[in-house]
């Protein structure tokens, strides 16, 4: 409540214990290569997407990894599934299939209907 | 009369080159501070990569050693060490004096004591431990934090007292994230329902089939690994911890409660070793570490002729570079003997 | 290279016009900069502890990782961001950094350097520099305090509560009560501070930059109040002060 | 928790501190908000342990929270700090002792960035020699406030007339103990116990009775943060930080919380009635709040001092739960007497959290 002329700020932590990672465990189950990533960056340094605007799918996936999944949902768009990351990727993640599985968790899930 | 070479330290590399040396046609006298000889390997379970019970490579070990060739000497320091241009003369804390051709120094590593990261609360909350009691714990088959419990949620903390200008080691100690690698995926076979987290700065997987192993715990495993130095653990009132850490690579602060926290205790130059160097004369690096002759050609070599350096005593090293390392001492060393002084 | 109209040597008294220096050989000049600078490996040991960062979309970790590129478009940008002015100066991230950085101490060099060179008007938190001029600053000045509180009620503090009410309708007796010698002579809790005193501290404020720097906000405080069509007079009860006072546009937090 | 590991870094961070004949120097949030405190330091130092502690009333602000507030330039703060040291040389001490923690970090760190560039001290020395023409000799002993009560902690118990002890269940009270940041994160050799785990207000809680309380927290900033603070529009960060310390530290119930710099009282007292305020959230045994303490009073209290004259009325968070658990006799009626304007006074209805 704005009660002296502002809010008491929120946390931005990630905050480890309260966060929901099932769609994490949804990809995990059908594309055991994201267990793979070692955050190298080589497909957000190809991205078309990521050359022109803010997206990385490189923090996409360690936010899926994490459960921050309002940031996933509000970035997971800007993807146009174009596969040239999985082409680059050194250690064969299947970089789209998890972009593809995570919005069919999203769609699944009531809650994070996008 | 065969030449007499004093192996100072018998952990690996000092048995490695005693056992050589009597090989070799030598006299022997191998000194040990301790009560018994094997090093930090009383100290380890199984060894990475591949994971083989280290009582494997002691045995390969004693066996080259434990014969009448080689005079072994345990509860052994030194008192003093002084020398001409051909003998050195070594006084034991027990009165005894040695006289040697050559002197082989393998006084290895110690452990970095942990709780001089005073942030990570090693030896004041209950669940913070070291690799070393992990390993034990290990050898021993039962995982178990203080109150008995099993842990669920597991934290390994890599470069504790490595790569950190506050406890005064700039150095990478090169096999803490190995090790890592090793525990986390050993828990996760002794504990299948737990979870592993290991917070890194770099991975350095930089020995053969390390890398192998850091991908087996990933897609075998499920180990989570997330890039950040640990900050600081608190203990929470049901005795957990709460680590504070940077997923560097989302860019945010994290917050984690943690059954556990084990400490990947680095490599730091003996206090053994640091006393012989200041009574031989030694040079030490800025590191700490004995200073070898030369980098690249003359790591055995000393700034004393007839003293030479084998193993962790100079640099972090894995077990086969250990071995290697102090082959290569007793090539010096014969070197030296017959045409060298 | 960066072409300064006025840049302020931060450790002469002399200010070149004009001259063209790289931003960051301003920042080295700055004893704090070289003091709080090694090299940083991007560990995060900073952020993880820092209260800013919890609160605010902030990162001190990437702050000193772009001033090590020495670029001066990247430090352009950060003179002018919202971002430099979220530390609390704590200093928490000294006690942990593995390097011997102090980050706290990168941004204070940031800070000052941004106001010097007027750029801190550029973002909404740096604009608030020309409060903290008019409060503490003034204080300083005037009564060789950094506090001075008589007067100041629960319409600028809301937060100190009822309590503050009370203490501001009693404050005489009740700082005579408290054993205050309240603007009285001679030692003791809010005394009153000699004229001789008084002129000391302003010398210094005249011969060490202080005053220059507190030029330096007004200046550009009264061009940006112009910019935005804002009044600004004299003193805080004026529609610019109260603007920057209270403005809080919602995005520096999550 | 095991505690040999804390004495062992206690035993690691030991300072020196000066014995008598102090030079004392005011802090300016104290002055204002908290100077009952100054006042029974005072009265402890000179009555109770007769040491000779000297003030001039020529010495000024250090200027420390324009400084942090990014107001005033290093080389300004410097000169200033520079001034304080020449008054204290020309009266004779060398002892310097600061009521204030951000003013004491000052010093400390001035004083180390001139052990490591001498060209910069002697650009100061110049400048004040230039702006008042005085010259100044460095401290020989830089020692807070708290420290000098920490040091002489026993003498104090030895004449308390009340224990930090629940006087009904016999137990010692709970303590939070919270350490202003600038008194050893930047340089931890200069803060005893150091600056993960320090022993200053620890010392005196336990050797008063009391227990203290390790909470996960415990190293958070109350949330000042200077323009953070000071700034109307950044204060929902202000009072975050010390949220998350409440709520860290309430499932271990603490009876009080101490701390040795000048502000975080200060906050920690009326965040408690802001978040009530804002967020219906209230801390504390049912919801009383949880007491919030300067060192001095606390000594004070220990002492058997009025707690009206330690001014115990001035915070918002009532200190009466206290007070009543180390049975205090008080006179509850008096609280808001000035001495003066009764009537006046007693017409405030104060709302407590």
């Amino acid at each position: 409540m704005e009660k002296y002329g502002y809010t008491i700020s929120k946390g931005r932590q990630i905050d480890y214990e309260s966060n929901d990672r099932r769609i994490a465990e949804y990809i995990y189950e059908r594309e055991p290569s994201f267990r793979l990533c070692i955050e190298c960056g080589g497909c957000s340094a190809t991205c078309t997407t990521g050359n022109i605007t803010k997206f990385s799918l490189r923090e996409l996936h360690i936010l899926i990894k994490r459960g921050e999944n309002d940031q996933v949902r509000q970035n997971i768009r800007k993807c146009m599934l174009c596969g040239k990351c999985t082409m680059v990727c050194p250690r064969g993640v299947n970089t789209r299939n998890i972009v593809v599985l995570a919005k069919q968790a999203f769609q699944k899930s009531d809650e994070y209907a996008i | 009369m065969s030449k007499h070479v004093v192996v100072i330290g018998g952990g690996v590399a000092g048995l490695e080159a005693a056992g050589r040396l009597s090989k070799a046609g030598f006299e022997v006298s191998l000194l040990e501070k301790d009560n018994k000889t094997g090093g930090h390997l009383n100290d380890w379970y199984k060894l990475f990569p591949d994971r083989r019970n280290s009582d494997e490579v002691k045995a390969y070990l004693y066996g080259i050693t434990l014969h009448d060739g080689i005079k072994l000497l345990t509860n052994t320091t030194i008192e003093k060490i002084s020398g001409n241009k051909t003998h050195f003369s070594i006084i034991t804390n027990k009165g005894k004096e040695l006289v040697a051709d050559a002197i082989i120094v393998a006084t290895g590593f110690d452990l970095f004591k942990s709780a001089r990261k005073e942030e990570y609360g090693y030896g004041i909350y209950d669940n913070v431990i070291t690799s070393v009691e992990l390993e034990e714990m290990f050898r021993n088959g039962k995982i178990a934090l203080s109150n008995g419990n099993v842990p669920k949620t597991i934290g390994i903390v890599h470069c504790v007292g490595s790569r950190d200008e506050k406890v005064g080691n700039l150095y990478c100690s090169k096999l803490c994230c190995v090790t890592a690698v090793k525990q986390a995926i050993e828990i996760r076979e002794n504990l299948p329902e737990s979870k592993v987290f290991c917070f890194y700065m770099d991975m350095r997987m930089g020995g053969a089939y390390y890398e192998e192993l850091y991908r087996e715990a990933q897609e075998k495993w499920g180990v989570n690994f997330i890039r950040g130095k640990v900050s600081e653990a608190g203990e929470a009132i049901d005795n957990k911890l709460v680590i504070k850490v940077e997923d560097t690579l989302a860019g945010r602060p994290l917050k984690m409660e943690l059954d556990m926290l084990v400490l990947m205790a680095g490599m730091e130059m003996s206090d053994g070793g640091k006393k012989i160097a200041g009574m031989g004369g030694l040079n030490t690096g800025e590191n700490r570490f004995f200073a070898a002759a030369d980098h690249h050609y003359g790591s055995n070599r000393s700034n004393i002729k007839g003293v030479f350096y084998a193993g962790t005593c100079t640099a972090p090293m894995n077990i086969t570079e250990t071995i290697s390392h102090a082959r290569a001492a007793v090539s010096e060393v014969m070197d030296y003997l017959r045409d060298g002084r | 290279m960066y072409k300064s109209y006025l840049c302020v040597n931060l450790f002469t008294d002399h200010i070149f016009d004009s001259i063209m220096e790289k931003l960051y050989d301003l920042l080295l000049k700055d004893i704090r900069f070289e003091e709080g600078l090694n090299a940083c490996m991007n560990c995060g040991v900073c952020t993880a502890i820092c209260p800013a960062a919890e609160f605010y979309n902030y990162d001190p970790r990437k702050i000193v990782d772009s001033v090590q590129t020495k670029d001066d478009d990247e430090i352009t940008e950060l003179l002018k961001s919202e971002t430099i002015w979220y530390c609390g100066e704590c200093m928490s991230c000294k006690t942990r950094c593995p390097r011997g950085n102090a980050p706290g101490l990168i941004i204070m060099a940031l800070r000052a350097l941004s106001q010097d060179l007027g750029f801190f008007v550029e973002s909404e938190k740096g604009r608030q520099q020309l409060v903290l001029k008019r409060t503490v600053g003034h204080w300083i000045l005037k009564y060789g305090y950094c506090l001075y509180l008589e007067g100041v009620g629960t319409a600028l503090h809301p937060e100190q509560g009822p309590v503050w009410d009370w203490i501001q309708d009693n404050w005489s007796d009740l700082f005579k009560k408290m054993g205050a010698n309240y603007k009285g002579d001679g030692p003791g809790i809010l005394r009153k501070i000699p004229e001789d005193a008084m002129d000391e501290l302003r010398r210094i404020f005249e011969v060490t930059g202080g005053m220059k720097r507190f030029e330096n906000i007004e200046e550009f405080s009264k061009k940006k109040a112009e910019e935005l069509d804002m009044t600004l007079d004299e003193g805080i009860d004026n529609e610019y002060f109260r603007h920057i006072y209270k403005t809080n546009n919602g995005c520096h937090t999550r | 928790m095991k505690i040999e590991g804390k004495k062992a870094i206690w035993k690691d961070y030991q300072k020196e501190i000066a014995d008598d004949k102090f030079y004392y120097v005011r802090s300016c949030v104290r002055q204002n908000f908290f100077p009952g405190s100054e006042t029974t330091f005072l009265k402890i130092m000179r009555d109770e342990l007769k040491k000779d502690v000297y003030e001039h009333p020529c010495h000024t602000t250090c200027t420390g929270i324009g400084y942090h507030g990014d107001i005033v330039p290093v080389e300004t703060t410097m000169t200033v700090v520079a001034r304080q040291f020449a008054i204290m040389t020309e009266a004779g001490y060398e002892n310097l002792l600061p009521s204030c923690i951000t003013s004491f970090g000052l010093y400390t760190e001035i004083l180390d960035t001139w052990h490591h560039f001498p060209e910069v001290e002697e650009k100061v020395r110049q400048q004040l020699k230039k702006a008042t023409g005085r010259e100044f000799q460095i401290p020989k002993n830089l020692a807070h406030a708290s420290d000098v009560i920490y040091k002489f902690r026993k003498e104090i118990a030895a004449k308390a007339k009340y224990k930090l002890i629940n006087k009904n269940t016999g137990e010692p009270l709970k303590v939070v103990d919270h350490i202003g940041c600038h008194y050893a994160k930047m340089f931890p050799s200069k803060g005893v116990g150091g600056a993960e785990y320090p022993y200053v207000l620890t010392g005196i809680v336990e050797e008063w009775g009391g227990q203290i309380i390790d909470y996960p927290e415990r190293r958070h900033c109350c949330g000042f943060g200077f323009r953070q603070y000071l700034v109307q529009a950044n204060r929902g960060f202000s009072v975050a930080c010390s949220k998350e310390k409440f709520e860290s530290m309430r499932p271990f119930k603490p009876d009080m919380i101490i701390t040795n710099c000048p502000g975080c009282p200060m906050f920690l007292d009326r965040w408690q009635y802001v978040i009530n305020e804002m967020e219906g959230k209230r801390y504390g045994q049912n919801g009383e709040g949880i007491p919030v303490f300067t060192y001095e009073e606390v000594a004070g209290l220990v002492l058997g001092y009025d707690p009206w004259d330690l001014g115990l009325q001035m915070h918002q968070t009532d200190c009466e739960p206290v007070l009543d658990k180390m049975g205090i006799e008080y006179s509850p009626e008096d609280k808001y007497n000035t001495g003066v304007n009764v009537e006046h006074s007693k017409s405030h209805n104060l709302i407590n959290v």
